[in-house]
């Protein structure tokens, strides 16, 4: 694999979308879905063997490609990847194509313009979660917007203008502020070395003074909070959401939603340790992640749209990684990275087969379904499967990650772990019942009793998602083990910064005080 | 930047090498004169057949033609020099400024050909006294003399006044270089004034050799000087249109033909906005703690109000004036930095901006249709999606005024901010990026138009457009495409220019310019901090 | 000395063989029921066969192993390692299965009484469309019972826990198209969650303590590791025994279970009677020394299983859907082994477990059996509309001996041995939880119990009689046409229910304590658990606790032995000969009875009262959270900002007014501001 | 910072020309302000340049001849502007028939 050594690969993915789209725009209309799930599935296919080849002892980056960009700036354009990035990298790689194929039949209009949207999306993914350079992540951060923007308003709902509009600057409104933040770094970057640069190892090398930090903190998370959604920046995320069409919502649960928490990890919190380790930043976060989790739990526990539903569970999962990250422990924040990668494949599937059923009905209104499980008997399954992996059942991908970051989050602050434990209750409480009143019951519909069960593309498109939910349920191993040395690392940091972080830290140097270690080993 | 040995150096004792210095300004001229003589004697009796028609073109190619040599002349001064204290510059700062203005000439009557010939303005006059305008801006950016500073200005300002009424049958046209004309002439009568003061309180109109006056002065509270540099900024003010001093601009723009509002959009702004650089934190740099309250204000009053108000427009033509408006904002910021990296920024979204600017313009003429009435959001439904390329020009153009990757609009703000945190005007950074996210809205708002509605039954389908306007807006898209990709090239030329002019301002023997400029040379800690006891 | 045994225990010569093979069978037999509800859905052969045949095939592995291991001498537990399933910082959770003497019963338990059910089931659900996904389910449920048992680490244990609820679940709902089923499973699933989340914080907490998860290292370190009653074990302990309410329907969590009733019968007779609801008991036991730590658990454990058992208990005897009788006496019956379990006599716990899962299964399947044939007669024997009621309802039973005597034979068997009449398997079992009751010191528990033991065989014998004796009822009171009808289940069905009876009838005689001083004493139970609860009895034992060798009130354990058998059967024959006289009226003419009886059948309105103080509560909550914090609030902050900027915009606008002099005005308004703020 | 006139090398004459200008000036500013004739606006503008002369002229006494030099350009602007002006006037009087500026209000808002 010599392209896996020659580090270009990642530029590969970058670029191969945009010609993808750029393809799609100019061939004929009937042919731009059958490019677009080409390009994605080269792209997946590409991005794979990353996996094998990602050497998991390494802390730092891998596959790093820095050539200078804008010199009279000292801007690079430098990618690569560590534990954190590889994982979203795969996701994104892997939700892309199932997005494309689950479009095959709900997008009939302005084919071409749709298809070339998702591949400009993808570029500006990926690039978000490879970028080395602050300048070069902004400007994909950035990009991203247009192409959703698009995505929301030309192929949406009846409201798609408003909640387009809506997220769009919502969104801006937090990056705004992080781009002088930025500037603020580099400058401060200039003072103190006198050159002038974007690059994020450098940024890492810089002492801040603990008031600018909270500062430039405060830019950062606004950006990030919003992007999570994190309570109360959520309120964007329903309307986007539900107008958006089956691959926005895909895309957008799937990985927009965690670039907020991998911009923490990248860049908020190892970049500015003490403001982030600074008790009052950490409570703030921990009880904002909080309350997501109840409050997105019990608002998604009484809507009566289902697309808005999910929407809603995604703030309490989203909510969940938060006070994993923001524990500072290794389980935490290996649960939160791999929590990630679980939303975006049970949500995503989440999403995926309420649009199978919008494509048939017409309607996501749950009121309107019920007893389809006797007509649909493998959608009825696979949208069980889903769901139970959503609400963190123990054997599929979902519990895994909650699992860790509880532990993790409970090592220091029990409380906020406690409380946040509760809320598997209410993750049942929004499940299953739109699981039953979709499902099961009587089927007492006429308009229900027609309906077909998944055809085989739709099933094909599935497959994937299943597998994935029970595999990283049963046999995380492999994920997590790729994400261990960087969070290490970020957590080592994150200690020498601040007071919390010294015992953040403790559980890893001292073997917890257990008088079998000893005798174990003695047998 | 360049070496000393091969620096070509008007020393201005002889004549020729004044004419040499200001060769770009005599082509112009010389071009324009040739178009009054060409139609004094091509007047054929009966207007009708071809004669009109040829006429016209070959006024356009005189003018094109005269633009050219005239960008090749100051690319030749590019590596020219002359003393600080000469009457015309000849530096980076005066080429770069003129290949902006030159380029964006050249745009504007490009995009005037179809315009001109849609609404039927014969009056040849139209380039000549475009090109006279556009010599009264070279003039003004290499002036370091206030009379010749204020000649230049006028020069630019009286032509541009006909301009705007050009279309003599329209009431709106009138009415527009009507209030133009009333309120600029009040403001000349302030700069006059103001350089009046200035020279009583330096005793010379030649600020750059008036340093140590100016220091001396400063240094004693002189009012004289603080009036003065008051009045002269009030003067430029009303040229950049500066909230408050912008209450003419919307209607002006609105009422003029849109070529001309693009025009004076983007040309008039330039070529004042690097008078004031050149004025304000060049040659009066040692003064800053004078003017930069005022400056800061403009700017903070320019970008809020301006964006707002555009909000509220149905009329894309009058959002589009209300945001030229606010992105002088944006360049005061630039002002207010008072550095060489302030200056550089500057210049570069000049370049930006006048692109942007007058390929939008040029756009929505094409879309108001004939008349240059129409043009409310309204009548951009569906237009994605019955003229794709047309729209996509304007998508870019928006999204670059919009400050948005990857357009040079984008590096430009960036390239502003820049300079903002590094003189420490946090405030007006943080003004900068919140009042572009008002921005974005009505921008959007065009945008989703275009591309979110559906065109009504009775659209009228935009006219097809003519190959040099359709080569103008692909190349301006792609140009600021190119500028948001790859903008090192240009950002080296604008810190190179801005270096040539900080070593000269350096040669200006002043504490205080010292102190300012030095940083500037490498870019440097805000000025602010490094100030004299 | 606890190292020591455990450096025995390394040295023993037990090995599990093809342990995983006990969790494949089910498994697979799941996927392959699973695929043919999908691809063969109207073919009952393969099911027929895969579903039973998967859980012989794991009964005889577990029968291997069992024998394995009485034969070796085995202190400790046996780990079998399959994969490293999360492995994160110093948290290392294996996929190990612990083989120890009580995770081998319960394997027993389970293999063996699920393999009854299963065939039973093949009968019961013949004409069910859902067969194969039938099987699917309960083989899947298997799977996760047993890795509930054999996990050897709490989060393992949590898989199977959680696992078992959702197939309970499943399996509730199974008829979904029933609302009120649906409702069941949904209802049954969601209480189970508020018990898991209290063990989920109990394990993140246990983590903090001990810097593992596994049994082994925990059970072996806690003495040295735990105070003595302190707050952590204490709050561990009682988050556990959150989780046990939950899953073991417990007060105050119990409400679930007699709506689960709504699956289909063996479904209750497997998860609702003999396995899954056990293993909070099972949780407990497993987890005995930390219960032994802290007192003050034990005492809530004890109170709370002795409250529900009497609770339950009072219920039963006023409801008349024999399936409800059946689900409350099993919560009451679970209240005795909480009760065991709570006092410290664990091995009390576990055989009352062990012995309930034979008699309850049995009740189950005979009840089963009895509906079964209601529910044919019916539809075969048309009848008229009136006929086609409830065939749970035991008013619309009654004779049925005649028709179906050996179900009403193996019935009466049940009913004896969990009335607790010697030498019946639960005579045993209960009554050495009484004693132990008192002999620990909780008096008030004991009279409890020996009350609870009273109402016990009251409500049992008034089920039998409702059921099987008197006239029979079900198509009317004057009719004949039952006899065409109503008729003995087949083989299929009555050899399970057999087997059961067998098995309830001697099943008590493994342990007989010399306390009773009867001819023979058999302690094989005792010892066979002994080394699993040896930690805990020993820290019992630091800290003075043992067992009297009187009652609270006097006497030895044998007098009060026969005092309580006689007890119940004066209790069983009082009942039987007073309902016996009274004529009872069909589903249809029944009125429902008033005063306290009507709080009984009302089942004290707990759910009501849940109801009002929670359901509604948090649904207003949540609505409000949605309309008024997430739209008024929140989404009107945002759009005000929005619309109020535009307003502003267009304010401004408004001085815009086109007249020049204005335009002046503001000039000079801009000329004192720039000449105001000169330096 | 103390602050000072800077008129110091100003003689007396010079002196009151100079304010003889600035009253001019804001005579100038103030018949801006309250006429409403585009003609006598243009008019009160010309006033405020000729202050401007005036104070360039005064204070050519105090710094010799360059003030002089730059009072003709100004004229000559002057000049040129009017001429200009006054053809706008006539223009927007041509569609109008009033030269009141209040009435020009087809563009607004």
């Amino acid at each position: 694999m010599a392209i896996y050594d020659s580090h270009w690969i990642l530029t590969l993915l970058i670029l191969i979308p945009v010609f993808g789209g750029m393809a799609c725009l100019v061939l004929p209309e009937a042919r731009a879905k059958h490019v677009a799930l080409v390009t994605t599935t080269v792209l997946f296919v590409l991005s794979l063997p990353l996996f094998w080849t990602f050497d998991q002892s390494e802390a730092g980056f891998q596959n790093v490609v820095s050539i200078p960009w804008i010199d009279a700036w000292g801007i690079s354009y430098s990618v690569g990847i560590d534990g954190i990035s590889i994982l979203m990298v795969l996701l994104t790689t892997f939700i892309m194509p199932l997005a494309v194929a689950g479009s095959f039949s709900y997008i009939t209009k302005r084919e071409r313009a749709f298809y070339a949207m998702l591949l400009f999306l993808t570029t500006g993914m990926i690039g978000v979660f490879v970028a080395l350079d602050l300048f070069l992540f902004y400007v994909f951060w950035e990009i991203m917007l247009i192409p959703m923007y698009f995505l929301i308003g030309v192929w949406g709902g009846e409201r798609r203008i408003y909640s387009a509009v809506k997220f769009f600057l919502y969104t801006a409104a937090g990056s705004l502020l992080m781009l002088v933040a930025i500037v603020a770094l580099a400058y401060l970057n200039h003072t103190a070395t006198g050159t002038w640069s974007f690059a994020y190892d450098e940024f890492l090398a810089l002492e801040i003074a603990g008031r600018t930090q909270l500062w430039l903190f405060t830019g950062f998370a606004l950006a990030f909070a919003i992007k999570v959604p994190m309570f109360p920046f959520h309120t964007w995320l329903p309307d986007a959401h539900v107008e958006a069409p089956t691959a926005g919502s895909v895309v957008l649960a799937g990985v927009l939603l965690k670039m907020g928490i991998y911009g923490f990890l990248r860049f908020a919190l190892p970049l500015l340790p003490q403001a982030a380790t600074h008790p009052t930043v950490l409570s703030v976060m921990l009880m904002l992640g909080l309350i997501g989790i109840l409050y997105g739990a019990w608002v998604a526990a009484v809507q009566p749209d289902a697309k808005k539903l999910v929407a809603y569970t995604s703030v309490a999962h989203l909510g969940f990684i938060v006070i994993g990250v923001f524990g500072l422990t290794t389980q935490g924040i290996e649960g939160g990275i791999l929590q990630m990668v679980n939303h975006g494949v049970s949500t995503g599937a989440l999403f995926l087969l309420i649009g199978m059923l919008y494509e048939r009905r017409h309607t996501r209104e749950i009121a309107d379904f019920g007893g389809i499980a006797k007509v649909m008997p493998v959608f009825a399954f696979a949208l069980v499967v889903v769901g139970l992996s959503s609400i963190g059942l123990p054997g599929t991908n979902g519990f895994v990650g909650e699992f860790l970051i509880l532990v993790g989050t409970f090592q220091t602050h029990p409380w906020i772990a406690a409380i946040a434990a509760t809320g598997v209750i209410f993750a049942a409480c929004y499940m299953l019942p739109m699981v039953q009143r979709m499902l099961f019951n009587s089927l007492d519909r006429d308009e229900n009793r027609q309906l077909l069960d998944l055809n085989r593309r739709e099933r094909l498109i599935l497959v994937p998602f299943l597998v994935l939910i029970v595999l990283m349920g049963v046999w995380p191993g492999p994920f997590l083990n790729r994400t261990r040395a960087s969070v290490d690392a970020l957590l080592v940091r994150m200690q020498t910064a601040g007071t919390v972080g010294a015992e953040v830290v403790r559980q890893r140097q001292e073997p917890p005080p257990v008088a079998f270690r000893s005798n174990a080993e003695g047998e | 930047m360049r070496k000393a040995s091969d620096v070509r150096v008007f020393d201005f004792a002889t004549h020729g090498s004044q004419w040499l210095a200001l060769l770009p300004e005599v082509i112009l001229s010389l071009a324009a004169m040739s178009i009054l003589l060409h139609d004094a004697f091509s007047r054929s009796k009966d207007p009708a057949g071809g004669e009109e028609e040829r006429r016209a073109s070959i006024d356009y190619l005189l003018t094109m033609y005269g633009i050219a040599a005239a960008f090749i002349a100051s690319l030749w001064l590019s590596d020219g020099s002359a003393a600080p204290d000469a009457l015309i510059a000849v530096d980076g700062f005066r080429v770069a400024a003129d290949l902006i203005l030159l380029g964006g000439a050249a745009l504007v009557v490009v995009i005037s050909r179809d315009y001109l010939a849609r609404e039927n303005i014969r009056s040849p006059e139209y380039h000549a006294l475009l090109l006279f305008a556009l010599v009264g801006m070279l003039v003004l950016v290499a002036a370091r003399d206030l009379i010749l500073l204020f000649v230049g200005l006028e020069l630019m300002s009286i032509a541009v006044y006909v301009l705007t009424g050009i279309v003599r049958n329209d009431p709106r046209s009138s009415e527009a270089s009507l209030k133009y004309f009333i309120v600029g002439a009040f403001a000349s009568a302030f700069l006059v004034y103001g350089i009046a003061l200035l020279y009583g309180a330096t005793g010379t109109t030649r600020l750059a050799a008036a340093a140590p006056a100016i220091a001396a002065s400063v240094a004693g509270g002189d009012l004289l000087l603080t009036a003065g540099i008051g009045l002269l900024i009030i003067g430029f003010a009303f040229k950049i249109a500066a909230v408050p001093f912008h209450m003419w601009t919307p209607d002006a723009y609105e009422g003029a033909p849109t070529p001309v509002t693009a025009f004076m959009a983007t040309g008039v702004k330039a070529a004042a906005f690097v008078a004031l650089l050149r004025v304000l934190t060049v040659d009066l740099g040692g003064a800053r703690e004078i003017w930069i309250g005022p400056i800061q204000w403009l700017a903070i009053l320019t970008m809020i109000i301006p964006n707002m108000i555009a909000l509220a427009q149905e009329n894309v033509k009058r959002m589009l004036a209300y945001s030229s408006v606010a992105h002088a904002g944006y360049l005061l910021v630039g002002v207010a930095a008072a550095s060489a990296l302030g200056r550089a920024a500057s210049l570069f979204y000049l370049a930006a901006y006048t692109v942007m600017t007058i390929g939008s313009f040029a756009i929505i003429y094409h879309v108001a249709g004939k008349g240059d009435r129409g043009g409310f959001v309204e009548d951009y439904r569906g237009l994605g999606w019955k003229r794709p390329w047309l729209a996509m020009g304007l998508l870019i153009f928006l999204l670059s005024l919009a400050g948005f990757p990857p357009t040079a609009g984008f590096v430009g703000k960036l390239y502003l901010l820049r300079a903002a945190v590094a003189a420490d005007e946090i405030a007006l950074a943080v003004t900068l990026v919140l009042t572009s996210l008002i921005a974005y809205y009505y921008y959007l708002r065009i945008v989703w138009k275009m591309y979110f509605d559906s065109a009504p039954a009775d659209a009228v389908e935009p006219a097809k457009s003519e190959p040099g306007f359709r080569w103008a807006i692909a190349g301006s898209a792609i140009a600021l495409i190119i500028g948001g990709i790859l903008p090192g090239a240009v950002i080296e030329r604008a810190e190179d220019a801005v270096a040539v002019g900080a070593a000269e301002a350096n040669a200006s023997r002043s504490v205080q310019a010292l102190d300012s400029e030095i940083g500037a040379v490498q870019e440097e800690i805000p000025s602010a901090e490094t100030q004299t006891p | 000395m606890v190292s020591q045994v455990f450096q025995e225990g390394a040295a023993t010569n037990f090995h599990p063989v093809l342990p995983f093979l006990i969790l494949l069978f089910p498994l697979l037999g799941a996927l392959i029921n699973g695929c043919g509800a999908f691809l063969w859905r109207n073919d009952k052969m393969v099911p027929a066969l895969i579903g039973p045949g998967a859980l012989i095939a794991a009964f005889i592995v577990v029968l291997l192993n069992f024998l394995g291991m009485s034969s070796a001498e085995l202190h400790g537990a046996e780990i079998s390692h399959l994969w490293t399933w999360i492995e994160s910082g110093d948290l290392r959770i294996g996929v190990d299965l612990q083989f120890d003497q009580l995770s081998m019963l319960m394997c027993l338990i389970i293999t063996g009484v699920g393999s009854l059910i299963h065939i039973y089931s093949v009968a019961y659900m013949r004409e069910d469309p859902g067969f194969s996904r039938y099987f699917a389910y309960l083989n899947l449920f298997v799977f996760f019972m047993l890795i509930l048992v054999l996990g050897a680490s709490l989060p393992l244990m949590f898989v199977g826990w959680e696992g078992v609820g959702l197939c309970s679940y499943l399996l509730i709902g199974f008829w979904y198209d029933n609302k009120d089923f649906a409702n069941a499973g949904k209802k049954a699933f969601i209480v189970n969650r508020i018990g898991d989340a209290g063990f989920l914080i109990a394990m993140f907490m246990l983590y903090v303590a001990f810097g593992t998860l596994d049994f082994v290292p925990i059970v072996e370190s806690a003495g040295g590791q735990l105070a003595y009653g302190g707050l952590l074990v204490t709050g561990i302990t009682l988050l556990l025994f959150l989780g046990c309410t939950g899953k073991s329907a417990q007060i105050p969590l119990y409400t679930w279970l007699p709506d689960a009733m709504a699956g289909p019968t063996p479904v209750s007779a497997l998860i609702h009677a003999a396995t899954m609801v056990t293993a909070g008991v099972y949780l407990i036991a497993r987890l005995s020394v930390l219960f032994a730590l802290a007192p003050v658990s034990q005492g809530v454990v004890a109170a709370v299983g002795a409250g529900t058992a009497l609770f339950a208990a009072t219920i039963a005897i006023q409801q008349y859907d024999i399936k409800k009788v059946l689900a409350y006496s099993t919560i009451s019956q679970l209240g005795y082994m909480f009760l065991a379990v709570g006092v410290g006599a664990y091995t009390a716990g576990v055989f009352h477990l062990m012995t309930h899962a034979f008699f309850k299964a049995l009740l189950f399947l005979g009840a089963g059996a009895v509906i079964h044939t209601v529910h044919h007669a019916w539809d075969h024997g048309g009848g008229d509309a009136h006929h086609h009621g409830d065939p749970n309802d035991m008013r619309n039973h009654g004779g049925m001996k005649a028709f179906m005597p050996k179900t009403w034979i193996f019935m009466w068997v049940a009913t004896l041995a969990i009335a607790g009449v010697a030498p019946f398997a639960g005579f045993f079992s209960k009554d050495e939880i009484i004693w132990n009751a008192g002999g620990f010191g909780y008096p008030i528990l004991w009279g409890v119990a020996l009350v609870t033991a009273v109402l016990t065989a009251i409500y049992m014998t008034r089920l039998m009689v409702m059921t099987f004796h008197g006239k029979n009822r079900t198509f009317g009171h004057d009719s004949t046409d039952g006899a065409k009808h109503i008729h003995e289940v087949p083989a299929l069905m009555w050899v399970p229910l057999g087997v059961l009876a067998v098995l309830s009838f001697v099943g008590g005689w493994v342990n007989i304590p010399e306390g009773l001083s009867l001819p023979i004493h058999v302690d094989w139970f005792h010892h066979w658990l002994e080394p699993v609860f040896e930690p805990a009895l020993l820290v019992a034992e630091e800290h003075g606790i043992h067992v009297a060798h009187a009652s609270p009130v006097g006497g030895g354990e044998a007098l009060w032995a026969g005092i309580s058998t006689l007890l119940a059967v004066i209790a069983v024959v009082v009942t039987f000969r007073t309902l016996r006289a009274r004529a009872v009226p069909t589903e249809a003419e029944a009125t429902p009875p008033t005063g306290f009886a009507r709080l009984l059948y009302d089942k004290w309105y707990v759910d009501e009262l849940y109801d009002r103080m929670i359901v509604r509560p948090s649904l207003a909550l949540w609505r409000g959270c949605w309309k008024i914090v997430d739209t008024a609030i929140i989404d009107g902050i945002v759009n005000g900002v929005g619309q109020g900027t535009k307003l502003l915009g267009w304010a401004g606008g408004q001085i815009q007014s086109g007249r020049v002099t204005t335009y002046l005005v503001m000039f000079m308004l801009g000329v004192l501001l720039v000449l105001g703020v000169l330096g | 910072m103390s602050q000072s006139l800077g008129l110091a090398g100003l003689g007396e004459p010079g002196l009151i020309a100079v304010f003889v200008s600035a009253i001019l000036f804001a005579i100038g500013v103030i018949g801006v302000m309250i006429r409403r004739n585009a003609i006598i606006v243009f008019m009160c503008i010309e006033l405020m340049l000729n202050a401007a002369n005036i104070a360039l002229v005064a204070f050519s006494r105090m710094h010799g001849v360059e003030g002089q030099i730059f009072v003709f350009f100004v004229m000559a602007v002057a000049a040129a502007e009017a001429a200009v002006g006054l053809a706008i006037i006539i223009a927007i009087f041509r569609h109008y028939e009033v030269v009141d500026l209040d009435r020009f209000r087809l563009l607004k808002w």
